[in-house]
């Protein structure tokens, strides 16, 4: 076994030395009716080569969007990844090291979280961010728990744009603790703002929205946060951080925390995961906070240093009163954030927001211009768009296929109510060409109805 | 060698990456957006390219790496970690995928994901696995979850869970997050969970036991089948925390023991790298009676084809988008074929073999409070040298002077000035001894040297006090 | 431009600082009429994204090697690298150094140079190896030319079984220095000793062939060496690493030099480089090598450490007298070539060339039995044989590529005496199943004829 | 933090690497191969595959490099190799290709040869261009050899090649390896060809000039175009090392300036990274009048097809196998599409900013033996330090102790205890002005310090007489 480097000879020598005979004596402490004795089921070893040529193989069953031209979104996103991203997180000493626990030799880490922990905080305008959650969807689940926390209150409206799989999250976390989440409902593919005030009152711990939402669209956060605060609830909003490239943080409509899938962040799709939910909040909830946090301070000599910090919110120290159970988050992947936030820079990131911007609304307009297809609302939106189709999204999404097009996804699915309705997303990386080319075939179907 | 912040190397008008030009209408953002939704500011650096990646490669060598040195951190399986699952888990077939790509169109990732559920299947003795968990702590809470449904569905509504005193923070911390009484079992002297005590604890009340087998001392729990009957005959379940399953591949199934369900460590067992603190996995596996309350969704199988079913009525519905940490996955995927059968009791052989060989040499230097056969770790005190006024924290700061990284320390808490030891059994006989010969010097060196220690560093010790007091959590100008 | 740090404002201020009023001025002393004015004519920018794409297309318009199978070798040979090696090979550090004349910052690859001299050493059975040199054919080149410097003889016999391109690259070499190269005639596929026992006199400074030679056949080396030293004639043999997994090693049939290419050692086909040559000889030759070589020594405080060493020989300190004007050389690849040997090691690599050995007879006995199709030559080989085939070897190519298999090499091109000559190479990376794919291909169109 | 040799970690029965089964028949070797051709022992080490990724990655630990810090060799043209160079260089498309296989399977590889030869051409105003050399020397040694052929098809046998004493090793060497005498010409007090000399030695029998313009100082030479008049007059072939390129790119072609011949670096002026002492690439221009002479094959473009053209009659053959070092041509190629017209001009204007702003800052500190403009890079003097007994080498050693890889030294040879510094454009002036800080606080630092530099790497100053006295090339046991 090429992983191992005992010997055969190796083995016997040290189990003299710890005065055993067998390998099994190792194992003499396990019952014996629940020692295996055969092989378990499993293949035999795959040699590297074969191993390869297996995953190249498995591969080549999936459609990859270096292959396929991607226009799904809906949580999952087809952005652009600058090769220094890759270059940095591929570095064995970043991704072959544990939780930086020892300080002096993690001070890489401990840096790197530093300068993600501050970029989110620029990005979102907001005053701390913690070290990563799992994903978007489980920060929002962590946010909502905070919030009860912080408010003592036991009552949080979600509204029916969140995205499903995020509200079903928040609801399987609420299920062990006796809190209630309630649906807001939408009106021309916006948060009711209608229903919102009618419903709210002071046992609410917080609104929740998504913004822009799941159908594209920029959600009215100003009022939202103001109406929430009315009555003491907080705000928590679910961002797309490639948004903020031009989009106003939500530190500037005092959002209470701000949470948000950060694949977009210089992550591959891959499938949906590893991806990281970027968690940020105010200071003063900072004890309050799920997850790791790295601070600086200084050594003997004064000179600067970073640590993991506030460690008695955590599960490690605090164990039934933390503020999270997390404890594996995941940092490689908000490095690859990190990373991704320093290349593309002031200048970068807003340069790709604006071309998801105004893509997208080549994309929608061109599609408006078609026989069948209209705008399912007539909200603003950013790098996605809801349209009603003229026959059903499925067999479009087919026929798109067979031009190596992936289509956007069918809102039916969780929006019984859209039968036809489609959500497209357009990023950075598509082309005129491709637009004008998945318009053309959309046209062509459109026509054959 | 120290590093200046990217914000400190910022320089006005500097860029880091091309970006096409737009090809299409170029609208002013005022058109298409409402102005009073646009940003001002973005406040984020300004490095060039070259700036970029010397910056984070300078960064990278601050740290201390699995690829750099023996890294004993016990409970968490510093193992090597196959470079040719990093070959394949980049592969463009593999990593660059849409979630909701059609099914027809990702039959190789759902694949993958079948097969990946029944070998964890196979080797933790379960009926069923999902995937989704991100990591271990957030297997124990959909493993909470499932028990929560388990029992709703059969009309009880029990209020605890029983946890040995020497389990890891998550477990009583996933219990609370799941609304359940978290209720400590003490650990008799032999350092496994007092079965009079245990007897005294379960009642109808109690949902489940959370144990951790082999335990956080790296001993085998030698009455597991016992427990497994008295948690059992009080109608509770068994929960395992499965990050120490590294000792028992291909040796012992914990389904075999008695256990209802068992969170596996990807990013620890499987060898999937750690990241620094992450991305992990921690599937779930459970018995045939708990598999209506998986997550949504799970792949299935139907004649050659591969499915996502969403469609379960019992489910205790998502604990996060999609299906997991896909990528995370592929790994383990790899790594599991790699071994094989064979390699996968190979592994744990030497893993225990390591572990013992390594405790039997510090018997005389340090003391071991429970000197019995370990599996793959084992956890000696600091108690004799905390006499001449040397803490656990000097020990592990001084090894670092001797290349190696620190053992867990301070853990598990019912071990005074606990070092806790996992080698692995990726690690050398050679690395063993060096190792040893250096952490048995240190057990005789002088208080000064162990005080000041680490010497060599580009930082020494840190000011962690203050770093709370006042907490600096990010860079302003 | 994003890989230049300097801002406007930096250019502004510098400038200043040097007294200069504009760039321009900056290159005064280039006379005016030499001075481009209008820019060249280039395309226009790339975005990394576009250039991605662009590559990637380009990429698509190449047959590759995971796409096809191989059947090809001829001087490059599909075998299997490793994932440590890539690993290794793409560390920064590595990767974006300079040739190590600063020792003391320097040592990560002094000592894996000094590392691959002794690996292709105890390889090839030799006493010294250098640090590396362009490739197989130039590494040659070099030999023959080292020959002459050391008996100071002006004549070399070159077998025709040698590469064509080899022999080729050595007659360029010789244009400019008065050194006659006459070829061996082969009988057999093999080197006619007869007619090398009767040209061989004392004015002859080497004896070159290859070992497995171009026809894959293994040559008469241990009397060739004996023939050669009788004349005190020097024996350069050329010789595939991968076969001295099982092969007696050049040393035990006293060659003085032996070279050959080392891209099987873990490097990618890529098109034909780059590659390295590794070039090894006798100690006594040392001071007539050419090429770097690193040494082993100690400091100070008495710590072994490593540095360039004998660069008294080399082209920046002897300029004309130098033992070769070779500089820049692949020393990434000969790193390659040292983490492929170490991965592989004693057993792998003898299991390796096994593997080779096994497929190569599996294929040719397979291929034998078919109609048609028939042994070129009847000697011992190792990875590769040619087979004499009943049709033009294109026009099998031509059918075997629609099946996605890059068949054999056809002879022709540099052996017109065999008009229908194929030259198939099989490494361990072909399975059984390819292999009878491919034999069943030529099965069916040997009867087609 | 030194490290073992792999020789003396390796262990008997340890592998590094599984291989496939055997699924042909196993037939014993000693059937296949006669026995005495068969070898009985292969002394390779053995390891384990953590200990080969452990030793390795520990060994570039020991490295300085480019992505580390700033390494202002002269001549050498460290500049940022761009990351996503090396991701395209590593797709399969462009990196799993056999050399033979057919045309029709390998137009991508062979467009992005004709497209970057005219490239090339276009930067270098040269009418063909060669890809084949593996190095700059290569391509000296194959531009000799076309010259030669050139004189040769005109029945001419000129003996002669004259080159400046400025000049870099490879170039006399090159001259010589063809055969022809090398005739030094001095440099003018302007640190430039002196004309005088040059006329008095130019006459029908000097097949060529061999110059580097700039030149190794850093200085343009100003005379180039009577230089050119001079030599083409007495019917000789002006040849351009083209190493310090990066100063001239889109700001003046060679081919403009009146040279018949110019090799480039690419692992130089473009970016493609130098490995640790290659590979390389060193591709040919030449002007009309050689093309016939060039090696084959030439890629040729006929409709929309691309070709690999060997009817070539009057060439001189080939000066290595196949096509030239391909996996560094697509680097260049990548990174001249990345920049386009408009960033090379930038790249030689920033590179040349640069060295002046740095040249500028030493005038007060060192010797400056030509004070004048400069081009991408500049020669200081150690004179003054001499006389306290500080050496170049003592200089250099000092850099590294601040975190600096030190220029080249002792070269050019006319440059007494020479520095040449070469700060690419890639540095920003933060780091130059770090850079020239230390540079001249170790102007005035005591003997003592310098001479003991450097003081905190791995090992210090290596006994290189010994080295050389008794060399030791190779482990043994
Ligand atoms: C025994 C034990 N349980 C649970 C965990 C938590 O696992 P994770 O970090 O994957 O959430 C750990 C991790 O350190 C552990 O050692
Ligand atoms: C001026 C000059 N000419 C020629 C060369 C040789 O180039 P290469 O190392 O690519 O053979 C160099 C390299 O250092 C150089 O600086």
């Amino acid at each position: 076994m090429h992983y191992i480097p005992n010997t055969d000879g190796d083995r016997i020598e040290m189990l003299q030395a710890i005065g055993l005979a067998s390998v099994d004596e190792l194992f003499s402490d396990i019952p014996a009716q629940v020692r295996i004795n055969a092989p378990l089921k499993l293949p035999s070893a795959f040699s590297e080569l074969e191993l390869l040529e297996h995953a190249r193989q498995l591969g080549a069953e999936n459609a990859n969007i270096d292959d396929y031209v991607c226009f799904r979104g809906a949580g999952a996103y087809d952005h652009f990844i600058p090769s220094v991203v890759k270059q940095i997180v591929s570095r064995a000493e970043f991704y072959t090291s544990y939780t930086p626990y020892q300080a002096e030799i993690s001070q890489g880490t401990l840096q790197a979280i530093y300068e993600y922990q501050t970029l989110i905080c620029q990005l979102t305008g907001m005053e701390v961010s913690n070290a990563s959650m799992y994903d978007g969807a489980s920060a929002l689940a962590e946010a909502v728990l905070m919030s009860c926390r912080v408010t003592g209150r036991d009552r949080l409206l979600l509204s029916q744009t969140l995205h499903p799989e995020y509200r079903q999250v928040v609801k399987a976390y609420l299920q062990g603790i006796s809190v209630e989440a309630v649906e807001i409902p939408y009106a021309s593919g916006l948060t009711d703002l209608d229903w919102l005030k009618k419903e709210l009152n002071d046992r609410v711990a917080a609104v929740v929205v998504q913004h822009p939402n799941f159908f594209g669209l920029l959600e009215e956060v100003d009022e939202i946060s103001q109406i929430a605060h009315r009555v003491g609830a907080l705000f928590v909003v679910s961002v797309d951080p490639i948004s903020l490239g031009i989009l106003q943080p939500p530190g500037t409509y005092e959002a209470d925390i701000a949470v948000g899938e950060g694949q977009v962040l210089g992550n591959e799709m891959c499938f949906g995961g590893p991806y990281l939910g970027f968690f940020a909040t105010r200071e003063r909830f900072v004890r309050n906070m799920p997850g790791r946090l790295v601070g600086a301070t200084t050594d003997s000599e004064g000179r600067r240093g970073f640590v993991l910090t506030l460690q008695t919110r955590e599960q490690h120290i605090r164990r039934v009163k933390a503020t999270s159970n997390i404890c594996s988050n995941e940092s490689l992947n908000a490095l690859a954030a990190a990373v991704y936030l320093t290349a593309l820079g002031k200048e970068g990131l807003r340069k790709v927001a604006l071309l998801c911007l105004r893509k997208a609304h080549y994309a929608w307009r061109e599609t408006a211009k078609l026989n069948g297809f209209s705008p399912l609302f007539s909200g603003t939106f950013f790098k996605e768009f809801s349209v009603n189709c003229p026959t059903s999204p499925p067999k479009i999404n087919q026929v798109l296929l067979r031009q190596k097009i992936i289509g956007g996804l069918e809102l039916k699915g969780s929006y019984p109510e859209h039968e036809n309705g489609l959500l497209v997303c357009v990023t950075e990386k598509r082309t005129k060409e491709q637009i004008d080319e998945f318009v053309e075939s959309l046209r062509k179907i459109g026509e054959e109805q | 060698m120290r590093e200046k912040l990217v914000f400190e190397i910022s320089k006005k008008g500097r860029v880091g990456v091309s970006l096409p030009r737009c090809d299409v209408p170029e609208e002013e953002p005022e058109r298409l957006i409402p102005e009073r939704c646009l940003r001002k500011d973005l406040p984020l650096p300004e490095l060039s390219e070259p700036e970029i990646i010397r910056h984070f490669t300078r960064l990278s060598q601050l740290n201390y790496a699995v690829d750099t040195g023996f890294y004993p951190l016990g409970s968490c399986t510093m193992k090597y970690n196959p470079r040719v699952n990093e070959e394949i888990a980049s592969l463009p077939g593999l990593a660059r995928l849409h979630p909701y790509q059609p099914e027809e169109l990702c039959q190789g990732a759902l694949r993958l994901m079948y097969e990946l559920g029944e070998y964890l299947a196979q080797i933790g003795g379960m009926d069923a696995v999902t995937l989704q968990p991100a990591a271990g702590a957030h297997g124990e809470l959909t493993g909470m979850l499932i028990i929560r449904a388990y029992f709703l569905s059969k009309g009880q509504k029990r209020h605890k869970v029983i946890i040995p005193d020497s389990a890891h923070g998550t477990n009583p911390a996933s219990a609370a997050l799941c609304g359940y009484q978290a209720v400590e079992v003490k650990s008799d002297k032999k350092g496994c969970v007092d079965i009079g005590e245990l007897n005294k604890l379960v009642d109808d009340d109690v949902a489940a036991i959370m144990l951790t087998n082999p335990n956080t001392l790296g001993l085998f729990e030698g009455n597991i089948l016992e427990i497994a009957a008295i948690v059992h005959r009080a109608g509770g379940l068994l929960y395992c925390d499965g990050a120490n399953l590294n000792a028992l591949l291909g040796v012992a199934r914990p389904g075999d023991m008695g256990f209802d369900l068992l969170h596996f460590n990807l990013h620890k067992t499987f060898s999937t790298p750690h990241g620094g603190g992450g991305p992990g996995s921690g599937p779930l596996g459970v018995k045939k009676a708990l598999a209506p309350f998986l997550p949504v969704p799970l792949v299935v199988k139907q004649g050659k084809r591969y499915l996502l079913n969403y469609n379960c009525l019992l489910s205790i519905g998502k604990v996060r988008s999609f299906y997991g940490n896909f990528g995370v996955l592929v790994k383990a995927y790899a790594y599991l074929l790699s071994l094989g059968s064979e390699g996968l009791r190979q592994v744990a052989e030497n893993a225990v073999l390591n572990a013992n060989y390594l405790m039997n040499r510090f018997k005389d230097h340090y003391h071991l409070p429970y000197d019995r056969i370990c599996k793959h770790e084992f956890v000696l005190s600091g108690a004799r040298q905390k006499k001449r006024g040397i803490r656990a924290l000097d020990i592990a700061k001084r090894l670092i002077d001797y290349g190696f990284h620190p053992p867990t320390i301070y853990f598990p808490l019912i071990v005074n000035e606990a070092l806790m030891i996992e080698p692995t059994e990726t690690e050398s006989r050679q690395t063993l001894d060096r190792f040893a010969d250096a952490l048995i010097k240190i057990a005789g060196e002088d208080v000064k040297t162990l005080k000041s220690a680490p010497h060599h560093t580009p930082v020494g010790r840190l000011d962690e006090a203050a770093a709370a007091r006042e907490p600096n959590l990010r860079w302003k100008k």
